[in-house]
């Protein structure tokens, strides 16, 4: 497999440097990286602000807010902008197709909704700070690299400045036991898996010379490389551990519960939304592009993971009295449902996988955003039984509440519904009809524990819980309005999001 | 086979026998801080892969690669140690098994 | 010559990474893992990474691991007591890196194709120097490059938010 | 003909007053929300007279909903026979229960927020039997089912309520699951999930490999969820725990409804699978007869009614089971004015003593609220089948059909008809004669409650005069029937025997019942318990999900493989709270063991299945 080329003498090597890797970036260049330029920047100069600003508290959550809405507006602006100019940019480090654009703007607009979700939050545990903004927006830097990734090496940097982040913010409030556990948990475990993936890289690297998508996916296309497929599927295998432990797939979902429990509530709303969507757009790209020759081989495993991810996220979870515990075992069965659509491998099940990324992200972050509002300083109120009365003492963050948990359990009219409507329907183009029947038997269980929720609302007598609630601040106010919309108009009129979502997913060819 | 070389499936087979004993090491240690550098084993074990690859495809890239694992390693470095302190703070303890008040 | 040097640092690396998972004081692995990556520094120097081989000395073992070794002297960690439920992971645990290490030797045995050997003639005049690295990174890989130094930014985020002294 | 407005009106109204009617006065709410049905009405009358004959769907397409590729699902309506009578009930007797509504809520709380969703109600019902397609129907179906939940949630304070609630939701998931997987094989076979489309397809032969039994019977699992057949009928009457006028619209007259519809709408698949056709009919008669049995012996009046509702559903699947589609909407028909009336009339007998329920707390009401009497014993005779009723021209019709088809069928038929009658009179006898045995000071019913019996007795009385049958005709072209006269006439002497019998043992010679009782304790015991089925289904279905989910998941995927199995026989015996103590451990250490074994797998699955290729 290697070829023998001849290696340039040393005298040459520079002058041979020079020519073949004359490289300036253009300005279409710049173009395509815009967005993540303007959140680094606006990151970096978080962090001078904050030394300026100093100890003085009054006012300064709103001013890094505010300003880190007005960069994340920017950055969507940049990706529409970019989005004209699509091709490879930085020799092929990036690429920008429609693909990229709609996960770069998932996972932005993640980024706004739970800064929304965090202005009182911060504010009642003492803990507004420019760096917490910063470390926002240095996230959303790397998911946006992850999406937009041609090359292996992008992949990692992306996803660590993503994973690095959020490991900072899953323990943001220091002093706080559960937050700590969630970090260390978080980082230990995070950064086990990253190295299995390093290491398939490497295998890959050794395997195929190159760690560009297309490279690799012509190499396994076109050569004959039968002796060493082994190596490739060992490649394979071992970047299937990283990706699947991101996306919190089974067997690799155990750190999620913990993680999402301790976590700081905004947080948890952002984590279990962007970087999770960000790891499957490159989970799902990577494995569709570069893998993609050698479907037949990874996809038993990816169906078998679907199920037992189903399986677990959702049986688990009909146990749980902790809340943010009962929707981290909601995101891992619903991890599952889009890795069934991943199982499919085909065009639909890429549009149904962007589809059911951004209805599942709006409805969780507006889920959590929720449990943001409701759990009271030192997240005091995080048990199922504490909603009682909810329905009746603040009707209208009851009704957006029911809305997210009828779009969990998949009613019509939200984007639940079309989301796994589309998913199953590309299973089953796919013939993958056990899987599929199997995976609707799942969301029928589902019901259940997303219920239980509704009932407590809306009929149970209001307990001492209700006593101290504080009306809804204008920041969780707009989060939840905004998510509620979104997800309404994803199940009402699901063709805005779906034309694009299909005409982008042309990628896999 | 002569002295003068060394098969390359040895510094592979290296390489992955470092890999396990930094995964023996996070699952054997209760240590925290030598849970965490049993990681590092297993980076240093994966770029060991990497420059082995570069040598035998005569490419530099692979090396190009592990110094950003390296400078990954440096990041997350910093940043674990920051974690574990905080953790050692709030419960005077650094074992592992200690951190496990979330479950079920 | 070569696989003379070549058995004697990987030995002593796997003798160094069997320590590190022995040692029950944090120290002592600690100094086991810069055992590791100074003989590892020796195999980068065999296989004609040059530039990896310093950065590995001087990035690894010269500032992570004096890091590493800071905190355990500030934390004043101690060697780790046996906990009750330890011996059942253990137990569980050696047939999985039995069976780990072992299907990637059988990969690596049976499907890597047989090549030369490695050895410092055979290079071929490929050397990673600092300037075949640095004519690369500042070009094809400049994107990247760039990247981390958001990484860096974030380390740096990082242990202010969690390490200060009061969050207001 | 601008068909949304028909929907519309009533979606107006639950805008209008769940977003205001906290601050409105009660008559502005009662005005909103039976105004906004009254709307609607008059607009499917004008609809209907509009359109005239009907030979063909009239569709009308307002936008395209889904495009993905060549499958498009669009947001259309139409209307053609079945449709108009459909409208015609849902529109005519909702208007009827809204009016009836506003006297019995009046002193109840959450005033308007219970016309909100019985408006939402009303939308998606409409939305349901408009829909030209699968999907849009789907919604409505969906639709229904959450106001069903929310209505009978509508007492939240009770526990009862609750469970009931909960019950029904979660028996209609399984058929949802069961509707959803038939719309995904139909996408697969013929590409579309328009009706008009999809019929027409699958009227064409080259179609002979499509799957119709596989679709046909997931259908029916959909039908059996929502319209409370065996095996999922077990919500039903619990969900009669809601307010009267709910069971009477929801639970008896059209929503439940929607399955026999539904039917009716798929029959050129069904009548591709005469195997799925004859599951319909068995299912449907098993249903009929075992609903029968346990309605003997209820005490509560409103279960009485409930039970007989599954019952009279089940004559309705027996009917479109054997072919009859005419005579099983026709009954759909009748039975949605009988069963209204005899839900309402409860309603008013159950108002007129403050809520009280149990028919040994009745006796001798005919004196007291004569109307509510005189209307639920039209009601009565029209259940029963008595000749020139409405009951007894949809019932023979099926019964004959049946005939037809299978003897058995009409046996069993006859055998629940003589039962109905039985326990229905039984019911009436219980509260209207003999002496009273309550303590209560029972009160006539106001006007707005009277009304609206009235009207419904009228109907069930008359109902049968309307040749619904020769209507649907075009749809679906009847059979000739070569049934001898007796097998016409039995059904009424049954119906005669049963009231007969009725009178006999609970108003001539009460003793006798008593006697009858005693002699046959055990199959009393085992009918009044409702033959055990609700513990049976706790004892297979629901305890072992929640055991199954407790002892495999948390013991076993997360921890139970690695402390389990090594340690698993000393710490199992010290009781399940210990061993999830001990098992689920919360520790890195095991989860990253998880990450490694995990990785095992897929190195044996990924890398070295199949060897080098």
């Amino acid at each position: 497999m290697w070829g023998s080329q001849s290696w340039l003498q040393p005298a040459f090597q520079l002058a041979y440097l020079m020519t073949m890797y004359n490289f300036m970036p253009s300005g279409d260049d710049y173009i395509r990286f815009l967005p993540e330029i303007i959140m680094s920047v606006m990151g970096t100069f978080f962090m001078v602000l904050e030394g300026i600003l100093g100890d003085k508290k009054e006012g300064k959550g709103l001013i890094f807010g505010h300003l880190t809405l007005a960069t994340l507006l920017a950055a969507l602006l940049a990706c529409m902008y970019a989005n004209g100019f699509p091709g490879n940019a930085f020799t092929g480090m990036l690429i920008i197709d429609g693909y990229g654009t709609f996960f770069r703007v998932l996972v932005i607009g993640v980024g706004m909704l739970a800064v929304l979700s965090s202005y009182q939050y911060l504010k009642r545990e003492h803990a507004e700070a420019g760096e917490y903004h910063a470390l926002i927006l240095f996230s959303i830097v790397g998911q946006c690299v992850m999406v937009t990734a041609n090359e292996l090496i992008m992949v990692f940097i992306g996803l660590e400045v993503s994973s690095i982040a959020t490991y900072v913010l899953a323990g943001y409030l220091r002093d706080d036991k559960r937050n700590n556990e969630a970090a260390l948990k978080y980082f230990l475990l995070g950064s086990f898996a990253t190295a299995f993936l390093l290491y398939g890289i490497a295998w890959i690297y050794g395997a195929s010379g190159s760690t560009r998508l297309d490279t690799i996916q012509a190499f396994l296309a076109n050569r004959d490389v039968a002796h060493n497929m082994a190596l490739i599927g060992t490649a394979a295998a071992l970047m299937f551990v990283g990706f699947a432990f991101k996306v919190s797939a089974a067997p690799f979902q155990i750190w999620a519960p913990d993680v999402y429990q301790g976590a700081p509530a905004p947080v948890t709303a952002f984590m279990s939304a962007g970087p999770k969507a960000a790891a499957f757009a490159v989970f799902v790209r990577v494995f569709m592009t570069a893998f993609g020759p050698i479907v037949d081989r990874w996809e038993p495993f990816v169906w078998s993971s679907a199920l037992l991810t189903m399986v677990i996220g959702n049986f688990a979870a009909l146990m749980q009295s902790n809340i943010k515990r009962l929707l981290a075992y909601s995101s891992i069965a619903h991890a599952g449902y889009v890795m069934v659509a991943i199982a499919a491998h085909n065009q639909i099940g890429v549009s149904a996988v962007m589809f059911y990324l951004a209805a599942y992200a709006l409805m969780n972050i507006g889920a959590f955003a929720v449990v943001a509002h409701f759990s009271r300083q030192g997240e005091k109120y995080v048990n199922v039984e504490d909603l009682a009365g909810l329905g009746w003492k603040q009707p209208v963050t009851a009704a957006l509440f029911a809305i997210f948990l009828l779009s969990f359990i998949g009613v019509p009219l939200t984007g639940g519904f079309f989301g796994k409507f589309y998913i199953f329907k590309a299973a089953l183009d796919a013939n993958l009809i056990w899987l599929s029947v199997l995976g609707l038997l799942n969301s029928a269980v589902a019901a259940y524990y997303y219920l239980r929720i509704l009932v407590v609302m809306y009929m149970q007598e209001p307990g001492e819980s209700m006593a101290s609630l504080q009306p809804l601040s204008t920041g969780i106010s707009v989060t939840l309005w905004a998510s509620a919309l979104g997800t309404l108009i994803l199940g009402i009129y699901p063709a805005a999001i779906l034309t694009f979502a299909r005409s982008s997913s042309a990628f896999l060819k | 086979m002569t002295f003068n070389s060394v098969p390359l499936s040895w510094y592979l087979m290296l390489s992955a026998i470092l890999f396990v004993l930094g995964i023996a090491g996070f699952l054997y240690r209760r240590n925290v801080i030598t849970v965490f550098m049993s990681i590092e084993l297993m980076l240093n074990a994966v770029n060991l892969s990497f420059v082995t690859f570069s040598y035998q495809l005569k490419q530099v890239d692979g090396h190009i690669f592990s110094f950003f694992v390296m400078v990954v390693a440096a990041a997350e470095a910093a940043v674990g140690l920051a974690i574990i302190l905080t953790v050692f703070k709030n419960r005077q303890s650094l074992r592992i098994d200690d951190v496990s008040s979330m479950k079920y | 010559m070569d696989a003379i040097l070549f058995i004697a640092f990987a030995s002593f690396a796997i003798a160094s990474a069997i320590s590190l998972v022995v040692q029950t004081h944090p120290i002592s692995s600690a100094l086991s893992l810069i055992g590791v990556m100074v003989s590892l520094a020796v195999l980068y120097f065999l296989l004609g990474a040059e530039f990896i081989a310093a950065a590995q000395l001087v990035v690894y073992a010269g500032a992570i691991m004096v890091l590493f070794i800071f905190v355990i002297m500030l934390l004043n960690a101690d060697s780790e007591g046996p906990t009750g439920r330890s011996w059942r992971v253990n137990l569980l645990g050696i047939p999985l890196l039995a069976a780990f290490v072992g299907i990637i030797a059988f990969v690596i045995q049976a499907f890597l194709p047989k090549t030369e050997g490695v050895s410092l003639a055979g290079r071929d005049g490929f050397v990673g120097t600092a300037s075949l690295v640095g004519a690369k990174l500042f070009t094809v890989y400049l994107l990247p490059f760039e990247v981390t130094s958001v990484l860096i930014l974030i380390a740096i985020l990082g242990a202010i938010v969690l390490a200060r002294k009061e969050i207001d | 003909m601008n068909l949304w407005l028909i929907p519309i009106f009533p979606f107006l109204g639950f805008l209008i007053n769940g977003l205001f009617g906290r601050r409105f006065p009660k008559q502005v709410v009662n005005v909103v929300a039976v105004g906004s049905v009254l709307l609607s009405f008059l607009w499917v009358l004008k609809t209907i007279t509009g359109l005239g004959a009907m030979e063909t769907a009239h569709v009308e397409r307002y936008f395209t909903w889904i495009q993905s590729g060549t499958f498009n699902v669009g947001v259309d309506f139409a209307v053609d026979r079945l449709t108009a009578i459909m409208l015609l009930v849902v529109t005519g007797v909702g208007l009827l229960i809204h009016t009836y509504a506003i006297g019995y809520m009046e002193h109840e709380g959450g005033y308007y927020r219970f016309f909100a969703y019985l408006n939402l109600f009303m939308f998606f019902m409409l939305t349901l039997v408009l829909a030209s397609n699968f999907l849009l129907l789907f919604v409505g179906w969906e639709g229904v089912g959450l106001c069903s939940y929310l209505l009978v949630g509508f007492y939240f304070t009770e526990k009862f309520a609750t469970d009931a609630g909960n019950k029904a939701f979660i028996v209609n998931r399984i058929g949802d699951f069961g509707f959803t997987l038939a719309m995904f094989l139909i996408v697969r076979h013929f590409g579309t999930l328009d009706f008009g489309t999809v019929f027409e397809q699958a009227k064409n032969p080259a179609n002979s490999a499509v799957p119709f039994f596989a679709i046909c019977m997931l259908l029916l699992l959909g039908a059996t969820g929502k319209s409370a057949q065996i095996p999922l009928y077990v919500w039903l009457p619990d969900a009669m725990a809601g307010p009267t006028p709910v069971s009477a619209l929801i639970h008896a007259a059209t929503m439940v409804t929607a399955g026999v519809y539904m039917i009716a709408r798929s029959s050129v698949l069904f009548t591709h699978s005469p195997a799925a056709m004859d599951w319909v009919a068995a299912i449907g008669m098993a249903t009929a007869f075992f609903a029968a049995t346990i309605g003997m012996a209820q005490t509560d009046m409103k279960k009485v009614f409930a039970y007989s509702t599954v019952s009279q559903l089940g004559y309705m699947f027996v009917g479109v089971g054997v072919g009859a589609f005419s005579a099983g909407v026709f009954h759909l028909m009748t039975h949605a004015f009988f069963k209204a009336l005899l839900f309402l009339g409860a309603g008013s007998v159950i108002h007129a003593l403050s809520g009280e329920q149990d028919l040994r707390q009745m006796g001798g009401l005919r004196k007291k609220i004569p109307i509510t009497c005189i209307t639920l014993f039209c009601g009565g005779v029209a259940i029963a089948g008595l000749p020139f009723t409405s009951g007894a021209a949809s019932k023979d019709l099926i019964l004959e059909t049946a005939y037809a088809r299978s003897p058995i069928l009409y046996w069993i038929g006859l055998l629940t008809a003589f039962m109905t009658a039985f326990y229905v009179f039984r019911a009436l006898f219980l509260a209207f004669f003999g002496k009273y045995r309550g303590d209560k000071h029972p009160h006539e019913a106001p006007f707005v409650m009277w009304a609206p019996l009235a009207v419904l007795a009228l109907l069930s009385l008359v109902g049968g005069l309307l040749s619904v049958p020769r209507w649907l005709e075009p749809m679906f072209p009847e059979k000739e029937l070569n049934v001898g006269q007796l097998i016409t006439i039995l059904p009424f002497i049954a119906g005669f025997l049963g009231i007969a019998l009725a009178y006999l043992f609970y108003v001539a010679k009460p003793s006798l019942a008593e006697t009858a009782k005693n002699s046959m304790g055990w199959l009393y015991n085992l009918i009044y318990n409702k033959y055990y089925v609700d513990e049976a289904y706790d004892l297979a279905v629901v305890n072992p999900l929640i055991q199954g989910s407790r002892s495999v998941l948390w013991r076993g995927m997360d921890a139970g493989l690695i402390d389990g199995i090594v340690n698993g026989v000393g710490r199992r015996s010290r009781g399940i709270g210990n061993i999830l103590k001990l098992l689920q451990s919360g520790s890195i250490r095991n989860y990253a063991a998880w990450v490694v074994f995990g990785s095992v797998i897929l190195l044996i699955a990924i890398g070295l299945s199949g060897g080098p290729r």
